[in-house]
C-alpha cells in the first residue's frame, strides 16, 4: 500500500518524534509513504484565527500539489493540518466565493480530489487484523486513555469520522495491540491548542484537567494523535501542580512498541515527560 | 439579491458575507458558552457576542476579548442545535477586527498569529524558533519558558535555522491577495 | 429580428389537487406571469397519456409543462409515481418522433407553491423562447396538407 | 348543440385586465355557441338567474361560464344549469380570474388569452354527456386505532351517541402513555385514577367491540364503506378462558429477562405478564422471546397453575375483517429516548449527554415511573444505579427538540409544563433535595399553566436556569453538568445525583406505515397531516379517517380529549345520512376491445379494477376482461393513460374530450 505523506511542519519540530514513529511503525505495516514535494505550512490556527482566504488558499496549495503526483489518498499525520486541509477541501467542493478566487491563483484548478485522512483511518487502511497479528509484544498491563482532543473529530459534518462525542476508532486499535483501553471524560476536551505561548496559563490549566482525569481513570498513558495535544500534554506537565506524570504517547509510537520496534528508535527519548514507567510494561511476548 | 447587501456595512453584514450564515440563526440557548473549554477566561459568554453582533452592537463585538481568547477547539459549533458555526463566527470577528485595525485586547494573541504568520510567508513552512523569536521581541515577553528552550535544542526539536519551502510563489500569490 | 417577437404556446397538463390550485394561489396572490402558457385540467398527472403531448406539438405547442403533486403528496397515492415512471421511457419516443424531449418539462407544484409555479412557468417560457419555434410539425402539417 | 357562454367580469376584478365585451363577442361566434353574454357578477342572484333565463329562452343544452376557478364556483354554476334542467356536467369554467386577469397585465394579451381558455371550455363541453353523481351507503361503524386516551374518548363518544365501534390497539391493553404518568399537571390529580374508569368503560361498553394487542394491517374502499383488516397477535392465551386471577404472572420462573415496557426498562417482568395491575383487559400475554417453552419446550409452569386450562402455546395470529364508515387514527407519540444505542437511536448523536452510559440520566417518562407509586420505587425518589435518594437533580428542557442539528426543529409542547410537575414532584417528595432546571423558553400557554411553573419557582425553590446544558458526565458517582445561565452571563457547573432529559415527542416508529396502509399524508417528522391547519383540524385529506391525539403533533391530555371528541363528532356528522354522493366521473372499461392484459390493474391504488368473465349463449369462457367498482373508483385515470387498447375511459376526462381541448389551444 502507498499513501502521500503531509508530515506538516510542526514533525520537523516539536514533533519530531511522531515522523520517525510513523516512519519505523509504517515500514512494519508494509506502508510506503510517498511524501508531498515541495509542501507548505497549512495555515494553521494562525491562518483561520485571522483570515479565511488565507486559511483555505495556504492548505489548498497543499492539495493542489497531491492531485499534481496522482495522490489518491494524502496522510496528515498532525489532527490540525489534518483538520485544516479537510475543511479546505470541503470549501473548494462548495465552489464559494473563496474558492473561485483560490481557484483563479492555481491555474484555474478547482476541486481538489484527494482524500484526506488521519492516523487513525492510516491504521484501518492498514488493517486492524494486520497489526494484531504482527504484534511482537504483550501490553497487557497498560490502561492507555485515547485522547482524540478537538481537530480529529470536529466538526463531524466535514470530518465524517467516528463519533464527535463518543468516538471509539482509536480504542479498537488499542486493544488491536493488546493494551487496555479506560473510560474517561475528557477524550474530546480541548489542552488549550495554540494558546501554548500566548496564554500559557490557560494551556496548563486545561492541560491539566485532561491529565487529571486520565490518572484518576486508571489510565498510565495518554495516547496522541496530534502534536500540539503532545507538546501541551507533555512539555507542559512540568508547569502543573500536584499532577501526577504520566507519560504520552503519540498513537503510532504506541503500535510501534507493540510491534517490537526500539523505544529509541520511536524517538521517545525526545519526550519531556518520562516514558520509562510504561516502557517497563512492555513485556516479551511468551 | 442577497439580503446581505443590504445590511453590509453592519458587522452583521460583513459576518454573513464571510461566512456564509447569518448571525439570526442564533437563538440564544447557551450551549456553546456551556461548553467551551476557555469560557472561564471570557469576560463575555461566546452567546453574548453574537447577541451584540445580533443587535448591532458592533463594538463590543470587535473590541470584546473573547473571540481573541476562542482556542479553535470546535465544540462549540459541533454541539450547536441549530447549526450555527459560532467558531468560523469568531475567526470572521477577528478578521474584521484586524481588517479595522481595532485596537484588540489581546495583544499577544494577535502577536503570537502574526509572527506565526510571518514565518509561513517568508518559509513556506512554520519556523517555531524563528517564531518564538519575533513573537518575544513584539511581546517584550522575554523570559516565557526559557528553562524548555534548552532541552529542546538538544533533542533536535527547535532547529534554529528553518525548514524552506523551495518554491515561494504560490505563497507569495497568496498572501498578496489579502494585502 | 423575427425571433427577438417570437412569443411560443406552452400547454401545460396540470393535476387538479396540487398545480392547478397552486396557479390558483398564483393568481390570488396577484403573482405575475406571461400569458404564454395555456392550462388543460386532468384529475392526476397519472391521466396524462404520451400521446397528449405529442398532440399538443403536432397543434402548434412550442413546449408542454407536465406538473403535479410533489412524490408522497400525491391525492390519490400513487399517481404521480406511475406518470414519473412513464416518462422516462416517453423522452425516448419524443425523440424518436422528432421532437426534441428538451421541449418537454416536468415540475412539482403542490397547492400552497403559487410563486413555484410563477417561476416554474417563466422559466419554461424562457428556455422555449431560447430554443425558439418549434417547426417540424407544421413543416409536416403543410406538406401534407393535414388538416382536422 | 346549442351551448351559451357567461362571461363575468366579477366586478373589476376580471374585467379591468380582460376585455368582456369583447370576449363574449369572439365567444359568440365559435362554431356551436348560440348565445354569449358578459355580465357584472354571474355568481349572484341575478346572474345565475340570467343563466337560467336564457338556458330555457335560448333553448340551451350545454353552457360555459368565464368565471374564477372552478374550485371556487363550479359548483354554484352546476346548480344553476341543473336548475334549467341542463345536466350539470354540461357546465364548463374557464378560469379568467387566477388565471388569467389576476396574473397578467397587458389588456390585449390577457383578452385574447381568456378568449383561447373559453374556446378550449367550448371545445371540451361539446364532448361532455350527461352524468349522474353516485349514490354510496354509509357504513354506521367507526374503526378506532389507537387505545391511549383520545382513542377511548373518540371510542366511548361515538359509542354513546348509539354507533358501534371497533377499537384497536397494538399493546396488550389500553391505557397508552397517559396510563403511565404518575400526576398530571397543572391540578396534580393522580393520572390512573382520573383514566382507569374510561378504560373499565370502554370494556363493558355493549357497542364497543375491543381488539387488543393487534394492528391493522391493511385498509381498502373509501368515505362511509372502508374494509379493514386486522391482525390479532397470538397472547397464547385463551382469551375466552383467561379469568385474569394472575397466577401463572406469578409462578412464572422467568423473572429477570425481559425489561418491563410499562416501566420504561426501569424493572423487569416475567415471560407471560399483564403490562400493569389496572391492565383493560386484565389478560396476560406469553413474551415468546424469552418464554422458555418456546426455547426448549420444557417448563410450562403456567400450564400447571392454570386451573382454566387458557395456556394455548399453538395460538396463531388471527386476521380479523371489520367493515366500518370512518376511521379514527389516535396512535399517539413515542417519547425520544436517550439511553438506546446512537445506531438504533431515532436521533443520531448527543453523545455529549453520555447516551446509554449513565444510569441516572433518565428520560421525562422513566422520571414518571419512578414517581408513580404504582412504579418500580413505589413513589419513592430514588435513583436507578444504586436506589439513592438523589439530593441533587437537574431537568433538561428541549433535548431532541428545537434542535436543528441532532433532533427535531419543532417544540415538543408538553415539555415545559412536565419539567415543572417533575420538579415539583421530586421537592414535595425530597424536601431538602434542590432541584435545577435548564430550559430555553417556558412555554406555559394554556388555563392555570403559567401559575403552574409560577408555584414551582416560588413556592418550591426550584432553580430554573436559562441555557442549554453542553455537557453531562460522571465523576465520583455524580453527574457533571456543564451549562451557562445566558441570563446572569455565568458558566455554571451542577454536580447532580440525576439527570432527568424532557426528550422529544415524535412520530410512532410504524407512523408512516400506518399513513401508507390508510393514504393520509404525513409531515417530514411522520406526524399525520391535517385537511387544514385552520378550518380542517381534525380531518385529512382522505375523505372519512379522522385525526385525535399525538399522532398529529405534540400535545397534552386536554388537547388530545378534546380532539377526540372532534373526531367523534365529525364521524357521527357522516352517519347523519344513509347515502353519499359522490362524483360520477369514474372509470369505465369498453367491453368489446378489452384484450384482459389487467395493465390497468396495476396501477389502480383503489383496486377498483376487478376481472370479469364474458361467457357466450352456451355458458363458454369468451374472454376476461377489467371491471370497474364504481363504488371504489375515484377516478384519478392512470388506467385510461396506460390501457393499450384504449379500452378504458375516465368519464369526464376521457380522450375524446381532452384532445378537444388540446385542439383548441
Amino acid at each position: 500500500m502507498k499513501v502521500g505523506y503531509y508530515p506538516g511542519c510542526s514533525l520537523s519540530g516539536t514533533g519530531k518524534e511522531y515522523d520517525l514513529s510513523i516512519r519505523k511503525v509504517l515500514e512494519k505495516l508494509d506502508v510506503e509513504l510517498a511524501e508531498l514535494n515541495d509542501w507548505s505550512c497549512c495555515g494553521a490556527t494562525s491562518a483561520h484565527a485571522t483570515n479565511h482566504f488565507l486559511s483555505i488558499g495556504l492548505s489548498s496549495l497543499n492539495l493542489f500539489q497531491a492531485q499534481k503526483q496522482n495522490l489518491e489518498e494524502l496522510f496528515a499525520p498532525c489532527a490540525a493540518c489534518y483538520n485544516r486541509m479537510v475543511v479546505a477541501k470541503d470549501e473548494l467542493g462548495k465552489g464559494t466565493e473563496t474558492a473561485k478566487k483560490i481557484s483563479a491563483l492555481n491555474n484555474g484548478e478547482s476541486t481538489a480530489k484527494v482524500n484526506i485522512i488521519n492516523i487513525i483511518q492510516l491504521f484501518e487502511k492498514a488493517g486492524l487484523e494486520n497489526i494484531s497479528a504482527k504484534t511482537k509484544m504483550n501490553l497487557k498491563g497498560i490502561k492507555a486513555a485515547c485522547y482524540y482532543g478537538c481537530l480529529l473529530v470536529r466538526p463531524f459534518s466535514i470530518t465524517k469520522f467516528d463519533d464527535a462525542e463518543q468516538p471509539v476508532a482509536m480504542e479498537k486499535i488499542i486493544s488491536a495491540v493488546g493494551a487496555e483501553p479506560v473510560d474517561w471524560n475528557y477524550k474530546v476536551e480541548c489542552c488549550g491548542g495554540a494558546h501554548s505561548i500566548a496564554h500559557k496559563e490557560i494551556v496548563v490549566d486545561l492541560s491539566k484537567k485532561i491529565i487529571d482525569d486520565a490518572v484518576k481513570h486508571g489510565a498510565n498513558v495518554i495516547i496522541v494523535a496530534c502534536p500540539m495535544c503532545h507538546s501541551n500534554l507533555d512539555m507542559r506537565q512540568r508547569a502543573m501542580k500536584d499532577t501526577a506524570a504520566i507519560p504520552v504517547l503519540y498513537l503510532s509510537e504506541f503500535v510501534g512498541l507493540a510491534l517490537g520496534i526500539d523505544s529509541k528508535e520511536l524517538g521517545m527519548n525526545l519526550h519531556f515527560t518520562s516514558t520509562e514507567p510504561i516502557l517497563e510494561k512492555v513485556l516479551v511476548k511468551e | 439579491m442577497h439580503a446581505h447587501n443590504t445590511h453590509v456595512e453592519t458587522l452583521a453584514g460583513k459576518i454573513e458575507e464571510l461566512t456564509s450564515q447569518s448571525v439570526m440563526q442564533c437563538y440564544q440557548c447557551g450551549k456553546c458558552s456551556a461548553g467551551c473549554p476557555v469560557r472561564n477566561y471570557m469576560e463575555d459568554s461566546p452567546n453574548q457576542v453574537i447577541r451584540y453582533v445580533q443587535l448591532g452592537f458592533d463594538d463590543e463585538a470587535l473590541h470584546s476579548s473573547t473571540p481573541w481568547l476562542c482556542a479553535s477547539c470546535l465544540t462549540c459549533s459541533s454541539r450547536c442545535p441549530q447549526n450555527f458555526d459560532i467558531a468560523k463566527f469568531m475567526d470572521a470577528v477577528r478578521e474584521v477586527a484586524l481588517e479595522m485595525e481595532i485596537d484588540v485586547k489581546e495583544k499577544d494573541v494577535k502577536k503570537f498569529h502574526e509572527a506565526f504568520l510571518n514565518q509561513i510567508k517568508k518559509n513556506g513552512k512554520a519556523f517555531e524558533f524563528g517564531m518564538v523569536r519575533e513573537y518575544k521581541l513584539k511581546t517584550l515577553n522575554l523570559f516565557q519558558d526559557v528553562e524548555l528552550f534548552p532541552e529542546m535544542l538538544l533533542k533536535g526539536k527547535l532547529s534554529l535555522l528553518p525548514h524552506k519551502k523551495k518554491d515561494i510563489k504560490h505563497i507569495k500569490k497568496v498572501f498578496d491577495e489579502i494585502k | 429580428m423575427e425571433e427577438e417577437k417570437f412569443e411560443p404556446k406552452i400547454a401545460a397538463f396540470v393535476c387538479n389537487w396540487c398545480t392547478y390550485t397552486g396557479a390558483d394561489l398564483a393568481g390570488t396572490s396577484r403573482l405575475k406571469y406571461p400569458t404564454n402558457v395555456k392550462m388543460i385540467r386532468v384529475p392526476c398527472t397519472g391521466r396524462i397519456d404520451p400521446v397528449f403531448i405529442i398532440k399538443a406539438f403536432e397543434k402548434g405547442a412550442d413546449g408542454v409543462l407536465i406538473s403535479g403533486c410533489h412524490p408522497n403528496d400525491c391525492h390519490y397515492n400513487t399517481g404521480n409515481f406511475h406518470a414519473r415512471r412513464r416518462w422516462i421511457l416517453f423522452r425516448q419516443l419524443l425523440n424518436f418522433v422528432g421532437i426534441d424531449s428538451t421541449r418537454l418539462h416536468f415540475s412539482w407544484v403542490s397547492a400552497s407553491e403559487g410563486k413555484k409555479f410563477v417561476d416554474v412557468v417563466t422559466e419554461v417560457i424562457n428556455k422555449v423562447k431560447e430554443q425558439g419555434k418549434f417547426k417540424k410539425y407544421e413543416k409536416i402539417n403543410k406538406e401534407f396538407a393535414i388538416h382536422e | 348543440m346549442r351551448i351559451g357562454v357567461f362571461v363575468c367580469q366579477c366586478g373589476e376584478n376580471i374585467g379591468r385586465t380582460v376585455d368582456c365585451p369583447a370576449v363574449a363577442e369572439a365567444a359568440g361566434r365559435f362554431p356551436g355557441v348560440a348565445y354569449s353574454v358578459e355580465y357584472k357578477y354571474m355568481c349572484s342572484d341575478p346572474g345565475q338567474n340570467l343563466i337560467k333565463n336564457m338556458i330555457k329562452e335560448k333553448n340551451l343544452d350545454a353552457i360555459v361560464v368565464g368565471s374564477c376557478s372552478p374550485h371556487m364556483h363550479e359548483k354554484t354554476f352546476r346548480k344553476a344549469a341543473l336548475d334549467a334542467g341542463v345536466n350539470p356536467f354540461l357546465c364548463e369554467i374557464a378560469n379568467l380570474r387566477e388565471h388569467c386577469s389576476w396574473v397578467h397585465e397587458d389588456i390585449v394579451d390577457a383578452t385574447k388569452k381568456a378568449i383561447d381558455l373559453v374556446r378550449i371550455a367550448v371545445e371540451k363541453v361539446k364532448k361532455n354527456t350527461p352524468l349522474t353523481p353516485i349514490r354510496v351507503p354509509v357504513t354506521k361503524r367507526s374503526l378506532v386505532i389507537g387505545g391511549g386516551i383520545s382513542g377511548i374518548q373518540a371510542a366511548l363518544d361515538i359509542a354513546n351517541a348509539g354507533f358501534e365501534c371497533v377499537l384497536v390497539e397494538k399493546e396488550p391493553s389500553i391505557g397508552g402513555h397517559m396510563s403511565q404518568l404518575s400526576e398530571t399537571f397543572p391540578t396534580l390529580d393522580c393520572s390512573q385514577c382520573i383514566l382507569t374508569p374510561r378504560m373499565v368503560e370502554v370494556y363493558q361498553h355493549p357497542k364497543i367491540k375491543l381488539l387488543t394487542y393487534s394492528e391493522v394491517e391493511n385498509v381498502e374502499g373509501f368515505i362511509g364503506n372502508f374494509k379493514v383488516t386486522i391482525r390479532k397477535k397470538a397472547r397464547s392465551i385463551d382469551e375466552s378462558k383467561c379469568t385474569g386471577c394472575g397466577l401463572c404472572v406469578q409462578k412464572c420462573p422467568i423473572k429477570k429477562k425481559a425489561y418491563n415496557e410499562f416501566e420504561e426498562n426501569l424493572a423487569h417482568r416475567p415471560a407471560v405478564y399483564v403490562p400493569f395491575p389496572q391492565a383493560v383487559p386484565n389478560i396476560p400475554v406469553i413474551d415468546r422471546t424469552v418464554c422458555t417453552y418456546y426455547q426448549t419446550g420444557k417448563c410450562q409452569m403456567c400450564v400447571k397453575v392454570c386451573g382454566r386450562e387458557a395456556i394455548f402455546f399453538e395460538q396463531q395470529d388471527e386476521m380479523i375483517t371489520e367493515e366500518v364508515g370512518s376511521i379514527v387514527v389516535a396512535t399517539g407519540y413515542k417519547l425520544y429516548s436517550i439511553d438506546k444505542k446512537p445506531e438504533e437511536s431515532e436521533i443520531k448523536g448527543y453523545g455529549e449527554y453520555g447516551y446509554g452510559k449513565y444510569k441516572d440520566v433518565i428520560d421525562g417518562l422513566q422520571f414518571e415511573r419512578i414517581a408513580s407509586a404504582s412504579g418500580p420505587t413505589s413513589g419513592e425518589i430514588l435513583r436507578p444505579s444504586d436506589n439513592k435518594v438523589p439530593k441533587k437533580i437537574v431537568f433538561i428542557q428541549c433535548v431532541g427538540s428545537r434542535d436543528e442539528s441532532k433532533g427535531f426543529s419543532y417544540c415538543s409542547k408538553i415539555c415545559c409544563m412536565y419539567t415543572a410537575k417533575h420538579a415539583m414532584l421530586y421537592k414535595h417528595k425530597v424536601h431538602d433535595g434542590e432541584a435545577y432546571v435548564f430550559y430555553m423558553d417556558i412555554r406555559a400557554g394554556g388555563k392555570g399553566y403559567d401559575e403552574f411553573v409560577r408555584r414551582a419557582i416560588e413556592e418550591d425553590h426550584v432553580k430554573y436556569i436559562r441555557g442549554r446544558v453542553s455537557r453531562i458526565y460522571e465523576e465520583d458517582g455524580k453527574y457533571i453538568v456543564r451549562g451557562e445561565d445566558t441570563i446572569a452571563g455565568k458558566p455554571i457547573t451542577i454536580d447532580a445525583d440525576l439527570v432527568v432529559l424532557a426528550t422529544a415527542m415524535i412520530a410512532q416508529p410504524n407512523a408512516v406505515k400506518l399513513a401508507q396502509t390508510i393514504g393520509m399524508s404525513y409531515d417530514k417528522y411522520g406526524f399525520y397531516n391535517e385537511a387544514h391547519p385552520k378550518l380542517r383540524p381534525v380531518e385529512v385529506s382522505t375523505a372519512g379517517v379522522f385525526l385525535a391525539g399525538a399522532c398529529q403533533s405534540p400535545k397534552d391530555i386536554p388537547e388530545s380529549v378534546a380532539m377526540a371528541s372532534a373526531a367523534a363528532s365529525k364521524s357521527l356528522v357522516l352517519f347523519g345520512s344513509d347515502f353519499l354522493e359522490r362524483e360520477p366521473t369514474v372509470a369505465k372499461v369498453n367491453e368489446s376491445v378489452c384484450a384482459g392484459c389487467f395493465y390497468c390493474q396495476k396501477v389502480c391504488a383503489y383496486n377498483a379494477i376487478e376481472k370479469k368473465e364474458i361467457k357466450d349463449r352456451k355458458g363458454n369462457l369468451v374472454k376476461v376482461i377489467a371491471y370497474v367498482n364504481s363504488g371504489l373508483c375515484q377516478g384519478f385515470g392512470t388506467c385510461n393513460a396506460v390501457c393499450p387498447s384504449k379500452s378504458v375511459e375516465l368519464i369526464g376526462f376521457n380522450d375524446e374530450q381532452i384532445y378537444a381541448e388540446i385542439n383548441a389551444l
